[in-house]
């Protein structure tokens, strides 16, 4: 039997790890930019698919088809990211003959939609933000909404998700020039203007559960992660389980995910989002029909393997495990670390990874993409990999985050590392008092400016200038100073893009 | 005792402060910033250095020569650059930012590799504080270029597609709204 | 708070580990062949002991002693080997106003003499192997003992310990050449002339509880370890559980284990090892006064933390963990990885590690004292590290081991990886049903032969060379293959050292 | 097509084989044992070689030529060594062994690096099969390299105490039990 993963990075070795631990033969696909990465070199079949742009690569569904089929791949795993939330995809697939490793086409659809799942969700029970049923045609039916739920409001796209397409409304006044610039942004960004607007929940917690379920009408759930640590809107730092939530709350969220699965006939590995308000009631945010990328620590904790029970449930088996069998253990926490340099607005650093030294010893996982030597191009999602830490308890496995963040070394490029340095020594974030804003407020000026040089980096640095007298007399001078302060000045104007 | 190095290292907003390095008995000793340390140096295979002082206390680190600013160095508490330059080198530097003047053009680089996507003013266009000059893509992300001053574009030093590295130079814009005429720059 | 390790390699970076986990700085140890040793990389605090031999650095008590006082260390651990069971190293600590990270020192003496261990354990109801109460005077007295006992017996020097200063007899023509031989033995290893006979198990099971105890005269088992899996007498994989222990057995053990380390009134980290027979009798046979090189099974298993624990009852505190709170899940195996040749009758193979890739991903943690780069000296112990994996079964944790030596590269040294590749697959190894002979009876010629040159090896090989005119051409001719195939063939003559 | 190479391959006990590796439109064209395979090859960023066949098969490895013996290589089911020999090479190296016979001198060799323990032999001895030469400490074991067949010592080319290469020449025995005078010796 061979897997093909419609992928690259770190999840295609996460999932070609699970397919050895299952005797299933290997099939990587790779672009250009990607022959000698290391998902490649991992796998025992490997094929090019295109060009480095992803759309004539990792989202050419045609190359991928061919390349299952020169392979003689049977089963296909699309990751997270690229293709993995795309029905027509896994139509392709079936349509192929190949066994697609994820959920029914019908199940993406119905969650891909916000409002037809809010139609879903609401009919199955399912507790969701006070909002529209349907897209508004024009702004005066935003209007009215917002008289009836009251201000703030968020417009989001239908077709929106990870934090694309929304934008928050304090008051009537702004409906107008809000409406017509999501509706824009969502017919750029996803092909579908459908806008429609929710009650705002002000500084909400992420707080999401994972289910599996397989075709025999079996669905679990496997706990819940704490996501709140973001940046607009993107994932940081994930625990499982999550300091808000007790055992009473962990059971009403866990039934409304089942629930929420079941309405959609669910038959993998998936998760459903909440949003926690501060009043302690949550609410249906979505569902992600996929393997997601802090699947890890929900793995530590309840000691089950979801990449392995995913393909499993795709061959048409059985979940090798029953909720009533399942109890969680301990503590864990993942921080994604991205090339990208939080000093400087976490612009992008691609580059070559000229040293990489990676954590080890009890407590640790590593799930990384890179080897000492790679290329991290601009090419695609700058994701390095993710440092996942486990320790009886969340003030163990925070030491033990800041022992591994310590051994912890890439150079060559900039990544998020000192990010997470700060974070899990900030008395906020360790008393885990946070909310999905959090970080966004965190993130001031100055919150990751160093402190001053110890003697100890000044006689480093001092004894390499000393070593290497080549390296200082081939040196061109210093730039003036006062240019790259302005360089980074001017950065700080960039809008989000 | 022979002197082996003498740097000036320069904290950002701090004043430049002078490190001796010289050989002794057994080890090194440094005189910085009022104090002298005396300590032993190790390279380990990977390539980092082991700092060892006389009362025991062990630092390892990697650093490299970065070649605009000095050093770059990796420890236990991550990555960051260290200016570090000789006096005589410092003293230019010095001199170029007291020069550096409200009048003086103004260089627009890139501060990482990319490429650039689309170019919104030509040499000679008249741009306005916070006016987009150029849209450059590095990763997934397109970054636009804006101008934080009123002035002329002096020049346009990129095209369209172009691949850069990092540090490249991509406009030029002279300071002023009165607007001196476009081309008679020297 | 400061604390010592007088050891080196993976171990004294496993104990560094866990003081960063408490808060607790660490300072390392160094002869000269250790400067720049990963150990000494990664403490805050580092002083040289001597020479590269080990008695005039790690052996040395009035050294370490002195880098303790250098440094303000205040707690000391000995890790294992070195002076870990050297009640002389425990006193002199104490003595010196430190906190000895271990028992007490009349437990190591107890424990260390195996009259003194087998007298204490009969009066505390632990189940022993027939044998003589006291050593023997003369081979009469031998004699004496088989004629009531039955034969085969074990002849074995009181002093003695992993693996040497034991003797087989087969019958009573053998006594009295065996007692001389063993008595001549046990003067010249260990200083000590006592010999004693035991009736001999045949075909034993290896099996060993972990023991914690503290100053408060809390005393607990944390599940056994399966350790037959021994090259004369060596473990090389330790598994946690047993295969061949049930609970009902299981009980019985941990409540024998907890009876011996109460008979010694234990107050740290400590193993009872026990024979298992082939008819489910348990016997003990010693107890490990200190932390055992395959802890990392039961911690993954457990979910116990026994070096902070060790720790934090070394300082006086209460053990963390209750014996009714603690649940195995499920199963984790270790491999030792040697520096010796598998090959070549397990030849030692000292020099430079040219590239070091680990495993990683879902179930994988690495206790590696090496670096790329790193030199593996002749002084020393020449373990370079252990893969430990854990799954949810022994199926898993077995697939998930192959999947992860599959991972590991070490080149530049021989290793005994080759072993484990070749044992994960083996039939016998799988089942579970070995004892502690099995493995040299298994190593029969020939079985560790790689397969024949696969189409890939030729032309990797092929392709190497070609890539390489350079090489090729300042390398030297080859030798003529015979003398290399006679070296080999001298190599299988040597006599066991 | 170009021809880049020729090599010749002998597995243990094996007979030698050709193999051809040649440059193809898209890649490598190599010929071996009757078959033809096309592949592609590219050196990856940390030192391996990653192969990639016209079927799809991705195969991935490290290998560096030895001085003594051809190939070293390691790759997902560990290490082993490969002898290679250019066809000249290797009719020397047969014709070598062709030479050697029971009458040969037999030269002893340390397989590791480590140092004389004990020489208990001295030039001239006559030695028996299975009588201890000397021993050689590696690690923290003592190795004893004892003779395998009888003979007369015609060297001894190490002293005690001596620090040894791996390979280094140890001890020269000339076999035969008659045992021809000492010092004769070419």
């Amino acid at each position: 039997m061979r897997l093909l993963v419609a992928n690259r990075g770190e999840i295609a070795l996460r999932i070609f790890r699970a397919c050895r631990d299952l005797g299933i033969e290997t099939v990587a696909v790779f672009s250009d930019a990607d022959r000698t990465a290391p998902h490649v070199a991992a796998a025992d079949y490997a094929v090019r698919l295109g060009p480095a742009p992803a759309a004539e690569s990792y989202l050419s569904v045609p190359a991928l088809l061919a390349a299952a089929a020169r392979t003689g791949a049977t089963l296909v795993h699309p990751g997270y990211g690229f293709l993995a939330e795309n029905a027509a995809f896994a139509r392709a697939c079936v349509g192929a003959g190949l066994t697609f490793v994820g959920p029914a086409p019908e199940a993406i659809e119905a969650m891909g939609s916000k409002i037809e799942s809010r139609r879903r969700m609401r009919a199955a029970g399912v507790p969701i933000v006070p909002g529209m049923a349907a897209p508004a045609r024009e702004a005066s039916e935003i209007v009215a909404f917002g008289r009836t739920a009251g201000y703030p409001l968020l417009l989001k796209a239908s077709a929106g998700g990870g934090g694309k397409g929304m934008r928050r409304v304090e008051d009537e006044s702004e409906v107008a020039a809000a409406f017509a610039r999501t509706t824009s942004e969502a017919k750029l960004y996803f092909g579908d203007g459908a806008v429609y607007a929710e009650k705002l929940i002000d500084r909400p917690r992420h707080i999401e559960v994972q289910i599996l379920g397989d075709q025999r009408g079996n669905i679990i759930s496997v706990g819940e992660r704490e996501c709140s640590v973001q940046r607009r809107h993107q994932k940081v730092i994930e625990e499982c389980p999550s300091p808000a939530v007790s055992p009473e709350l962990r059971s009403r969220l866990c039934d409304a995910a089942v629930a929420a699965a079941r309405a959609v006939s669910y038959t993998s590995c998936g998760t459903v989002e909440f949003l926690l308000a501060p009043d302690g009631a949550f609410h249906f945010l979505e569902m992600n029909t996929r393997l997601q990328v802090e699947h890890p620590v929900t793995e530590q904790v309840w000691g089950v393997d979801l990449v392995t029970e995913m393909i499993r449930v795709a061959m048409g088996e059985s979940l090798s495990v029953r909720a009533e069998d399942l109890t969680p253990r301990g503590h864990a926490i993942e921080c994604r670390i991205y090339a990208e340099d939080p000093r400087r607005g976490f612009a992008p650093s691609p580059g070559t990874i000229v040293s990489l030294r990676l954590p080890a010893g009890p407590g640790v996982r590593n799930d990384v993409g890179i080897e000492s030597g790679s290329v991290v191009t601009i090419d695609y999602d700058p994701m390095l990999g993710k440092l996942i830490v486990h320790g009886v308890d969340r003030p163990q496995a925070l030491a033990r985050l800041a022992r591994a963040l310590s051994e912890y070394e890439i150079a060559g490029v900039d990544t998020t590392l000192p990010l997470f340095r700060r974070l899990v020594a900030d008395p906020e974030f360790v008393s885990g008092t946070i909310d999905v804003h959090w970080l966004d407020r965190r993130l001031q000026p100055g919150f990751l400016d160093p402190p001053p040089l110890s003697r100890e980096e000044v006689l480093l640095a001092a004894v390499t200038l000393s070593d290497s007298p080549a390296s200082r007399e081939t040196g061109r001078p210093p730039a003036p100073a006062s240019r790259w302060a302005d360089a980074a000045r001017r950065e700080s104007l960039r809008g989000p893009s | 005792m022979k002197a082996l190095a003498v740097y000036v290292l320069r904290e950002r907003d701090g004043a430049p402060q002078e490190i001796h390095i010289e050989s002794g008995i057994s080890g090194l000793v440094a005189s910085y910033a009022g104090i002298v340390e005396r300590f032993e140096a190790a390279a380990l295979p990977d390539g980092r250095v082991s700092l060892l002082f006389e009362d025991g206390r062990q630092f390892c680190g990697r650093a490299r020569p970065a070649a605009t600013f000095g050093i770059e160095m990796w420890h236990a508490s991550g990555r960051r650059p260290v200016r570090i330059a000789d006096p005589l080198r410092d003293r230019i530097a010095h001199a170029a930012e007291e020069v550096g003047s409200p009048d003086e053009e103004e260089e627009f680089r890139a501060l990482m590799p990319g490429r650039v996507i689309e170019i919104k003013v030509a040499e000679g266009d008249r741009v306005e504080a916070g006016q987009l000059l150029l849209v450059i893509e590095a990763m997934k992300m397109h970054n636009e270029i804006r101008c934080d001053r009123p002035g002329v574009v002096a020049s346009v030093e990129v095209s369209t597609g172009q691949l850069l590295e990092g540090g490249a130079l991509l406009v030029i814009v002279r300071p002023g709204s009165d607007g001196s005429s476009p081309g008679s720059s020297p």
